[in-house]
């Protein structure tokens, strides 16, 4: 059974109140065309999680300046100055999270793991609030894992079963997210049949993927 | 006197020689990015970008823009033969597992037990620390490339006064004025830019400056 | 009375209708394996292999034998048209995360609250878990397929004597006698193999047996 | 400057006591000439880390027959009946580990995270002397990052800078065990130029790789 649906009913399956992960770094990797429809759609009161919020007219920066997130968790805002304003006006509540952390609590979320151990951000601002675990005498942060109602991806190429290829810098974000959202869906730039992808080609498998939009050509 | 452009290309320059041959290497946005353009000729340096490829090559040119190669930066870079597209958890795994040998970044300020802030100012609007914070503990080797002074007044110091990104990461400091390590003595300057006298780097220096008895000039 | 090739056949068919449309399962080796000879018509599940691939086909012909596309068991086997080959980190990121829908495995012991013991007996040779912890604490269904005793002894238990490889995990029996389901109050028979009386099921399992309102006959 | 090195090369890099990771799933993906080229060379008191121990005439199981290691850690070693007797007899200490723990355990090591937090093993003999961690009310086993002085693993395909593409189900516990060791000497079928691999392509970059040894096809 094939896994394609339409615009329409993809960003159907968004609701108000919703938390949505959104692959994409600075835009490089993210679906445009779910972004556009479900800001036509206008929902509210979303969480989001993604990399960064792109530009106030590229990426997810479009659904910042839409005012449709009451909290962003992101490792970098800065490149959307939309973003900053809602922060500092207290509009939208903004949490920042080192990047190399950020994906692997999306990663653990998505793998049943119960949090990730790293260095990074012990002494800073980011440890507060946080267990500290000590493993051989060295100290670790805990960060929990990050599920999501819905994942928005992108990919260069999904077969019907909703195997994804990538090409160039689009991976980033996108490779994880289906398998910690309850529901995942892709814009690829090409849907091929099932069985015109070779095995191990595969990158993302079909199993985290839930809905394929056939987004065409960037 | 050197102006804006020509102090961040000075420090960009003396930076590269730092690059080893074979090293793998990621630079921040900014002053750091200039690094890659003074590698000494011959040397095999490879750039990551931590959005998710290893061989960063140089800006395309019009024909050669693709819209799914850029750096961390969002430009619009090129991939070189040998290199490799991959995800953030394999771009961070590189990162924070100490594959990378040097991680070159801007600071605000640094502290002399190499503790650095570069992310964020109170009361400012706030960007974010992106993958600094993770660069910064996992990389092999840090640098900070910036200048000595911000509008006269000290980066380098005993301790920073900003929200740290790190601590206990930097291991050496690169400005206009010369070359400083961070050792267990504190801030040691080992080459000097003739262009300014020891007392003057002194005074623009927030800590105590231990002058190398090997002290060379910068170039 | 079956032979020990037919009541295998006979429990891996009944397993098979367990297996709802468009469900991602893994089957253990030996006797749950046999199970994917039994998918009703029409019905698209698909077959994990935790060694690294979704997609499991049937075993090659002579000239499709491809040496590196084999089973968790070491078999030779094919990929069908949608499969994907992954690591084991994805695998397991796959079967921990709760994406597998259906995981069949055999048992030595398996309790009234859900405990299984699969994978040793002390004093003898351990040859080791596998990937079945993580298949029962992972996968959303877990099926036990075996026989209802083994030397005439019960499996179903009260609680385990050997050690666990899960605790809580399963969710469905299925043996040559009945098929049991592992609920709040324990062991509820909600089908019988008419070969057997109720008496016999009773006396064959080592812990209380709820006999289902809704009884229905196994076939 | 290319990686490729000789088998004898190779091999000298394993000195006796050394604790060695080996990609493979029962043989399927261990790079066998490595593995007999060790065995020729006749090197003493290994750790071996590695999914399973193969078979006595095929992988790491030929290392098992030659008495190559003082301890193994493994998630089954049931295929090999001279693991089994060494078990027993005390010779060899076998530590099991469950695999998706293994796995997770060894890319810990090689990404810089201080462990794994996982449920798999609660409330079982894995369970015993570790430290269970809660996160949210839920309980998981803190497993600690494996790492290795040296990792042979197996690939189909390598470029000169150790950028490895693979194929069928060769990849299991390959492509993480080079991040987690200090050494790290892949065999490959086939060597390529620089260039000659699209950057789409490449499952293992080439800096988790420091030797390569031409193997040739299987």
């Amino acid at each position: 059974m094939s896994k394609l649906i339409s615009l329409e009913d993809a960003v159907d399956l968004v609701r108000d109140g919703d938390t949505i992960m959104v692959g994409g770094f600075l835009a490089v990797g993210t679906p445009e065309r779910l972004i556009d429809a479900l800001i036509a759609k206008g929902v509210k009161n979303l969480t989001l999680i993604c990399n960064d919020t792109g530009f106030i007219d590229r990426g997810v920066g479009k659904m910042v300046v839409a005012k449709m997130f009451k909290k962003i968790m992101a490792s970098h805002v800065g490149t959307n100055r939309e973003t900053g304003r809602q922060m500092l006006e207290g509009e939208t509540e903004i949490v920042l999270i080192p990047q190399g952390t950020l994906i692997e609590q999306i990663r653990a979320g998505g793998f049943g793991l119960g949090g990730v151990l790293t260095k990074t951000g012990l002494g800073t601002e980011v440890e507060k609030g946080k267990q500290i675990i000590e493993v051989d005498g060295e100290r670790y942060l805990l960060e929990k894992p990050l599920r999501a109602n819905v994942a928005l991806l992108f990919a260069e190429k999904a077969d019907e079963k909703g195997n994804l290829t990538f090409h160039g810098a689009t991976r980033n974000f996108n490779t994880y997210m289906g398998a910690a959202a309850d529901i995942a869906i892709v814009e690829v730039q090409k849907v091929v049949k099932v069985g015109e992808m070779c095995a191990d080609e595969v990158v993302v498998p079909g199993v985290f993927i839930d809905h394929i939009v056939d987004g065409g050509a960037l | 006197m050197m102006d804006k452009q020509q102090m961040q290309e000075f420090i960009a320059k003396r930076v590269a020689q730092e690059l080893q041959d074979g090293t793998l290497v990621n630079l921040g946005i900014g002053l750091p990015t200039l690094v890659a353009n003074f590698v000494p000729e011959g040397r095999d340096v490879t750039f990551q970008s931590e959005n998710g490829f290893i061989g960063v090559g140089p800006a395309p040119t019009e024909d050669q823009v693709d819209p799914c190669i850029a750096n961390a930066g969002a430009m619009p870079v090129t991939i070189l033969p040998g290199g490799s597209f991959f995800d953030s958890a394999m771009s961070f795994g590189i990162i924070r597992g100490g594959h990378v040998d040097v991680t070159v970044l801007g600071a605000l300020q640094v502290a002399e037990n190499g503790d650095i802030a570069n992310y964020m100012i109170p009361g400012k609007m706030v960007p974010g620390m992106g993958g600094a914070m993770d660069l910064l503990s996992g990389a092999k080797k840090v640098i900070v490339a910036m200048e000595h002074t911000a509008k006269g007044n000290p980066k380098l110091l005993r301790e920073c006064t900003l929200p740290l990104t790190a601590i206990k990461a930097v291991d050496l400091i690169v400005t206009e004025m010369g070359v400083i390590e961070v050792t267990h003595e504190g801030f040691v300057l080992i080459e000097q830019n003739p262009e300014f006298t020891l007392d003057e780097i002194k005074s623009a220096t927030g800590a105590p400056l231990v002058i190398s008895a090997a002290l060379k000039q910068m170039a």
